[in-house]
């Protein structure tokens, strides 16, 4: 069953048209590439499908159930996980206790004032941080966390609420190149393992022809194409406008010098 | 032109930088490579003074500039262009390209909003319009304009090609070739190797706060084993 | 009349009786005085250099029982919560004999308060709230100044025969101006049935939008103003009500204005004609003596603050004479129909309600030269100004 | 209609009056995030300055014209000198740290104008010109009123140009946005920051210097222009002069028209608009929402209390529980009022720390569990447990009720949402006389007789209290709490792992509320009376000033600041007459020596041994 289908979506802020009649839709298992320019409507819709923006027409689809203008809150409910352009995590708690709040959020347990919390969902917390390689930073604030290990500790708090959908804005942004490969292929390994469906944007090249299964491009608030990885590569309006001659953003190796 | 040597610096409690060294010629453009957390933004805040380093010098020309405040470094001529951007984002285009203005410096011809048009023409069409209103790209170009405003000598650009579009990279790299052209020399912190071995003629990379190599880009992409022991995973 | 000798007249009479206090020791008798020292320092801090020169007469002619005065004073930061806090340091650290003070209202409520659950004398000098001699009367508690019923009282026979019959009150927004007014209303009204009130403004205390108000006022077409304002807000007030001709042709009536304290920021803008209470100092023969001593020593003239510290620790020192002892019962009896000098005249501590029958003047305002002053004035003896003893004792309860 | 023509035209001067205060403390906020609560005693001074550069000027209206100049200039020199020594030293601690230094400058302006100009009113003469009226629909109309009336719209333009037509004012306009960044493009934003703090502080001294002939220098003035300038600020929206005047038109407008139409409701008038304004419009007018307004400042990670603290706290208690074999009556009357203010402390602190939501009408819960505990103690005789047990309830129900408005805000707009409830329950207290008793207060609210001696009192204060702050320590420890935190350290993040973040911010509040309301209500039979002082703006800044000094990111902060505020100020108050010189003084070293607090000072330094 699709996971999530998004049809028609429509935003304008201020008589701006930022996304404008936009569809896709995510099979379970599977990581959808969303591509374009700056400026392009990428995280518009991100914040549309994650319920941090009402779309003004259009539909978002969960799994068949209509979540459009829902609050991020229920949608993480119904099974929604995320990741920000910029890092959202608690700086004043350690890494663990990141990823316990998330999980004790998603069992329901956070109103109970008595209870320590220093021990709860304390296993499940652990396991996740060692899945996602932040084992031995577990116990240091996130506020002194490296970006790139912010990202991870975003993902294992995503990942702690069990979702069906993972919405990742930008995973990789300010992540050392090799790490960004390998993040994402941790991603996908969990994607096809748990059955998930992930949803996510990105500059680099190397990253999403690497893992995506496919690829959907935006510009000007519009799909423009989409598609397997290679018809995108090969789409010359996408290369026009988004991929130039590719020699700086990673899809081939690097060629000498230029004049100007 | 720029000699940095010992330098330790402290984010908070933690220790970030620990002796940190290299010096980058003039007309140089060196690029800061390694992985996160390694402390590549932490040395550009140093060397603009944003982050006080706890020891160390910071030879600017002929100037020990380390204790300096950031203010009395750029005027001196080292220009930095901050990875977050940091527009002023109510300020217009050409207010936020006032705010950098500085006079003029021997030897360079000094930058005017109009010769920074043609080296970046998107802004060109945007002059009244709030820095707020503005996509990733075009920001980018804005605060590297920005701060060419001050009439540098040195650049310090902290990851100019992040979250920029493959297309707008290109741009970018071409604007740094020609900035070089201009007779600027510049440091670049970059997580993007093809985009560093697109314009950059040295490296040095960092490791834990620490340098682990320098080199010239050349010799880094012929040595395999340094490029994988320190930038990939 | 005071003279000379009336001056020295408390510490001769404390002469009379001084076995028994020499008996209780030979230190100091010592008055714990809390006041509002920073909070309303254009009234205390003359009301301090009243009360000095009242210890230093004291003393200079033996004091009490050939006991010395000694006065511990504290400053309540103009919270009652504070004053009763320092009031527990005098009674249980510095042992004083017995409690004075006050300028707040509810200072002197929370004080008398304290007072009684710590069985002390509690002798209030300024606050002027009813309730502090009639609804929350106290056995232990006795106060000097007219109060707020006392001074719109005084004025009563006075704006009675004003002809004014459309009436306005400006009063600011707390428990003084509303019963100020309240009180104005009622024996205005008894005397008067006729009259009518047509407007009443209540600004905030400190906070007055003087235009607004002067408008307002005028608005309502009054021919006659019943003023309660004091301080900053009465200086706002005239100077807009001057320039807008508020008082032109129409009666006011004004409590406290007359009182130096009020009257000197007004300046060459003193308005002319009000009728007030108040003090107009260096006319008043009785006061001379006094003037002169405080004049020489402080070189300025006096307040009405001065006044009320003089005679509060005069009154004091009478009343332990007279009781020959510190102890708080014996003090009670003494200071009951507690006769005691004022520079305005004799007065006494009333049995019936522990009231000082401690009066004020009653006269008109005028300008001499740049300064506001007091014309056509007479005393009004505090015990002239009551209701009668069986509707206090109702009160009293 | 010519008496609408005369009120709107009262209105327009009285807004002119406003904005003249308010648009030096818009600026100063704008740009250098201190929330300047000195900038009332600014203008005090610009009066006595005024006062004495104008007494000696002759009359006419040019040399008035030059000494309310000069008076501007002298004030903004002033204003400099306060940033360069003081202010200066502060842009790197939390933003509220400036507000607890600018709140001991007002201490020390207090005793240095009272010791300076003594404490009578000081009024200049008004020569004729400036009593002159003009006759508008029949009413006269003063000129000085038209004259002020022309002076506010001037100012705005010239403001206006400043800031937008001079490379000054575009350099400000971008500190404003990030300082840090201006000084890395070559400004010495130093010399900015002194410049816009001497031309705020030159405004404050106009406003004073302009207010003369219509009243006088008094030494109410500091705080009777603070609040109602930081309502014309709010409301304007933070940092806009153009939403302060719009601000100051409104305020002015409403007061003119109210003072006939509701003139008992003047003094609340303010803070009910002020209220409205950030309900339907959370940043104010013309506030923008990009802008950061945050004022917890930087979060640091909370540890569980270790073995060696939990000791600590232990041994205290134990010292704090044999005091009454030791200590005197009046000693134990200090203890019993510092163990109220522990509780206090620690209850803004639950919400201005963990919660993230600084509030300046904290005193509203302590209040209204005050007046909970003695109204239904005097007025229905209920016993002193039932009172105690009301105290909090009536408080954290009232907090739920109001709470539900303010945690919808942020940053100083929810501080000062907090502020107008706060004036609203104080202006109650303080004028509904006959459920009140006004400012006179209820009394003789005391313990029955079992727990009459001051020991008792003294334990079960303790017991309460201190019982009090351990249960909200412990309620941040349990998941509510890290809930808590997770809401302050990013509500996206919060509201994206399912957490509503209203409802638990809400319910911090609640609490928070309930245990103040308890505070109050054992002060009620400690001291055995109520007065609206509880719940003034004084009251509110007390609470703020001890968790700020004991430092706001550290679970000992509340105790320690309380307990060194109300050791210093009761120290203080009977060792000298100019105790509000040596207190403001004493905060200011404070605030200079430990940045973080005085608790965080010493976590700083166990962490590093």
């Amino acid at each position: 069953m699709t996971v999530l289908a998004v049809e028609g979506l429509r935003k304008s802020f201020g008589g701006v048209l930022a996304v404008d009649g936009v569809s896709f839709a995510v099979e379970p298992g599977e990581m959808l590439a969303l591509i374009g320019p700056n400026g392009a409507g990428k995280t518009t819709c991100f914040n549309m499908v994650g319920g941090q923006l009402r779309p003004d027409a259009g539909s978002v689809r969960l799994a068949g159930r209509d979540i459009g203008g829902v609050s991020p809150r229920r949608i993480c409910r119904l099974g929604v996980g995320r990741t920000f352009q910029v890092t959202a995590t608690f700086a004043s708690m350690t890494a663990r206790e990141n990823v316990q709040v998330a999980a004790v959020a998603h069992r329901r347990g956070t109103w109970r004032p008595w209870r320590s919390a220093a021990d709860l969902e304390r296993p499940a917390a652990e396991a996740l941080l060692d899945q996602v390689g932040l084992a031995a930073q577990a116990e240091r604030a996130a506020g002194v966390l490296a970006y790139g290990d912010l990202k991870r500790l975003e993902l294992a708090m995503a990942l702690a609420a069990e979702p069906r959908l993972l919405l990742m804005d930008e995973p990789t942004a300010g992540m050392a190149a090799g790490e960004r490969v390998a993040l994402m292929r941790l991603v996908r390994g969990i994607a096809t393992g748990r059955g998930l469906a992930v949803l996510f944007t990105e500059h680099d090249m190397d990253v999403v022809f690497g893992v995506s299964d496919r690829i959907a491009v935006l510009a000007r608030g519009a799909l423009i194409a989409s598609g397997a990885p290679e018809a995108i590569r090969a789409d010359p309006q996408v290369r026009a406008i988004y991929l130039g001659d590719g020699r700086t953003g990673g899809e081939r190796p690097a060629s000498g010098g230029r004049d100007c | 032109m720029l000699a940095v040597e010992g330098l330790n610096s402290f984010y908070g409690q933690a220790h970030i930088l620990h002796g940190v060294g290299f010096a980058v010629g003039s007309g140089e453009v060196a690029v800061l490579l390694g992985r996160n957390g390694a402390g590549k933004s932490t040395t550009m805040k140093s060397l603009i003074g944003l982050v006080r380093p706890a020891s160390g010098s910071v030879r600017f020309g002929n100037r020990e500039v380390a204790r300096m405040e950031p203010f009395r470094r750029a005027q001196l001529g080292l220009g930095y262009v901050p990875e977050e951007r940091r527009i002023f984002a109510e300020l217009t285009v050409m207010e936020n390209l006032d705010v950098g203005r500085q006079p003029a410096r021997d030897g360079l011809r000094p930058w005017t909003p109009e010769r920074l048009f043609t080296l970046f023409p998107n802004l060109g069409a945007m002059r009244r319009r709030p820095g707020g209103r503005m996509s990733g790209g075009e920001q980018q170009m804005l605060t590297i304009a920005r701060t060419l405003m001050g009439n540098p000598r040195f650049l310090l650009l902290d990851e100019p090609s992040e979250g920029l579009s493959p297309l707008i990279v290109e741009q970018m790299a071409a604007a740094i070739h020609a900035l070089r052209q201009e007779g600027l020399s510049i440091l670049l912190a970059e997580q993007n190797l093809h985009f560093a071995a697109e314009v950059a003629t040295q490296a040095v990379i960092l490791e834990s706060g620490r340098v682990a190599w320098t080199g010239s880009m050349a010799a880094l992409r012929a040595d395999a084993g340094t490029h994988g022991r320190y930038l990939a995973v | 009349m005071l003279t000379r000798r009336g001056l020295f007249g408390t510490a001769a009479a404390g002469l009379a009786a001084p076995a028994i206090v020499r008996a209780e020791g030979n230190g100091p008798i010592r008055i714990g005085e809390v006041n509002s020292y920073t909070a309303a320092p254009a009234f205390t801090v003359p009301y301090r250099n009243g009360w000095q020169v009242a210890v230093d007469e004291i003393n200079a002619s033996g004091g009490v029982a050939g006991r010395k005065i000694e006065v511990l004073s504290r400053d309540d930061a103009g919270q009652p919560q504070t004053a009763t806090q320092l009031a527990g340091e005098l009674l249980n650290d510095a042992k004083v004999d017995l409690l004075a003070g006050g300028f707040l209202s509810n200072v002197g409520l929370a004080m008398s308060d304290f007072a009684a659950r710590s069985n002390k004398l509690y002798v209030a000098g300024e606050p002027l709230t009813d309730a502090l001699v009639w609804e929350r009367g106290n056995p232990t508690c006795f106060r000097l100044r007219p109060s707020t019923y006392m001074q719109v009282a005084m004025m009563l026979p006075a704006a009675a025969t004003l002809k004014a019959t459309r009436w306005a009150t400006v009063a600011p927004n707390y428990e003084y101006g509303q019963s100020a007014v309240k009180w104005f209303k009622t024996l205005l009204k008894a005397r008067r049935p006729e009259v009518e009130f047509v407007a009443d403004q209540l600004p905030a205390l400190g906070k007055i939008d003087a235009g607004a108000t002067v408008q307002a006022l005028a608005g309502a077409k009054p021919d006659g103003i019943f003023n309660v304002l004091f301080g900053p807000d009465l200086t706002n007030f005239v100077r807009q009500g001057n320039t807008r001709g508020l008082f032109e042709g129409r009666d006011v009536v004004s409590v406290l204005t007359g009182e130096p304290e009020y009257l000197l920021p007004l300046g060459d803008e003193t308005p002319e004609g009000w009728l007030v209470t108040g003090y107009p100092v260096g006319q008043v023969p009785a006061a001379r003596v006094f003037e002169a001593a405080y004049q020489d020593r402080f070189k300025q003239a006096p307040r009405m603050g001065s006044v009320v510290g003089y005679t509060l620790l005069h009154s004091i020192a009478a009343g332990i004479a007279r009781a020959g002892s510190t102890d708080t019962g014996k003090l009670i009896t003494a200071f009951e129909g507690l006769p005691f000098d004022s520079p305005f005249g004799p007065a006494i501590y009333r049995a019936v309600d522990h009231q000082g029958t401690f009066g004020t003047f009653v006269g008109r305002t005028a300008l001499k030269g740049s300064e506001g002053t007091m014309t056509d004035w007479q005393y009004v003896d505090g015990k002239d100004a009551q209701p009668s003893d069986a509707e206090v004792r109702a009160l009293r309860r | 209609m010519g008496f609408l023509l005369v009120h709107a035209l009262t209105g327009l001067a009285g807004a002119s009056s406003l904005f003249l205060v308010a648009s030096g403390l818009t600026v100063i906020f704008g740009v250098t995030r201190i929330v300047n609560f000195a900038h009332g005693s600014l203008t005090m001074l610009g009066a006595y300055v005024g006062w004495t550069v104008l007494t000696r000027l002759p009359r006419d209206p040019a040399w008035f014209a030059l000494g309310v100049a000069g008076t501007a200039a002298a004030l903004a020199a002033l204003g400099a000198l306060l940033e360069m020594g003081l202010l200066r030293r502060l842009y790197r601690s939390p933003e509220l740290f400036q507000l607890l230094a600018t709140f001991g400058v007002v201490l020390i302006v207090q005793d240095a104008a009272l010791a300076t100009w003594g404490p009578d009113d000081l009024t200049i003469s008004r020569p004729p010109w400036l009593r002159a009226y003009v006759r508008i629909a029949d009413e006269r109309f003063p000129v000085y009123d038209l004259v002020l009336i022309a002076i506010g719209p001037a100012v705005l333009a010239c403001l206006w140009l400043l800031f937008n037509r001079t490379r000054w004012g575009r350099l400000v306009r971008a500190a404003t946005w990030d300082r840090e960044m201006v000084g890395a493009l070559g400004v010495d934003q130093r010399v900015l920051f002194t410049s816009v703090f001497a031309l705020g502080a030159g405004l404050a001294g106009l406003a004073g210097a302009l207010g003369l002939p219509a009243g006088s220098a008094n030494l109410g003035i500091d705080l009777s222009v603070i609040t109602e300038a930081f309502v014309v600020v709010v409301i304007g929206g933070l940092g806009s002069i153009t939403g302060a005047y719009l601000a100051s038109l409104l305020i002015g407008l409403l007061q003119a028209f109210g003072v006939v139409l509701i003139p008992k409701a003047t003094l609340v008038l303010v803070f009910v608009v002020m209220a409205a304004v950030l309900v339907l419009r959370p940043n104010g007018l013309l506030g923008r929402g990009g802008a950061p307004t945050a004022l917890a400042g930087t979060a640091t990670p909370v540890r569980p209390p270790t073995r060696g603290m939990l000791l600590g706290w232990g041994l205290l208690l134990l010292a704090a529980l044999a005091a009454p074999l030791v200590a005197g009556p009046y000693a134990l009357s200090i203890l019993t009022e510092a163990a109220v203010a522990v509780l206090f402390a620690a209850s803004l602190h639950f919400v201005m720390g963990p919660g993230g939501m600084a509030s300046f009408g904290h005193a509203a819960w302590f209040g209204i569990g005050a007046y909970a505990a003695g109204l239904s103690a005097q007025g229905l005789g209920v016993p002193m447990p039932g009172a105690l047990l009301l105290a909090p309830l009536a408080a954290g129900v009232a907090a739920v009720l109001f709470g539900a408005f303010v945690v919808r805000l942020s940053g100083v707009y929810l501080a000062m949402l907090t502020l107008a409830f706060a004036q609203i329950v104080w202006a109650a207290a303080f004028q509904w006389v006959s459920v009140t008793g006004g400012d006179n207060g209820i009394l003789g609210i005391w313990p029955p007789a079992w727990a009459s001696g001051p020991a008792v009192v003294y334990l079960l204060a303790l017991t309460l209290c201190a019982g009090g702050a351990a249960v909200l320590q412990r309620v941040l420890y349990s998941p509510f709490g890290y809930a808590l935190r997770a809401s302050r350290d990013s509500p996206l993040r919060a509201e994206a792992i399912g957490l509503d973040t209203r409802r638990i911010r809400l319910a911090a509040f609640a609490v928070a509320g309930a245990a103040a309301g308890l505070a109050g209500g054992v002060f009620t039979f400690v001291k055995g009376s109520v007065f609206p002082g509880f719940v003034s703006i004084p009251h509110s800044m007390d609470a703020l000033v001890m968790v700020l000094l004991g430092g706001v990111q550290t679970m000992a902060g509340p105790v320690v600041g309380a307990l060194a505020y109300t050791g210093l100020y009761d120290g203080l108050l009977r060792a000298t007459a100019y105790w509000r010189l040596v207190l403001g003084a004493a905060i200011v070293l404070l605030v200079l020596a430990f940045p973080e607090g005085i608790a965080g000072a010493v976590q700083r330094r166990l962490r590093r041994a």
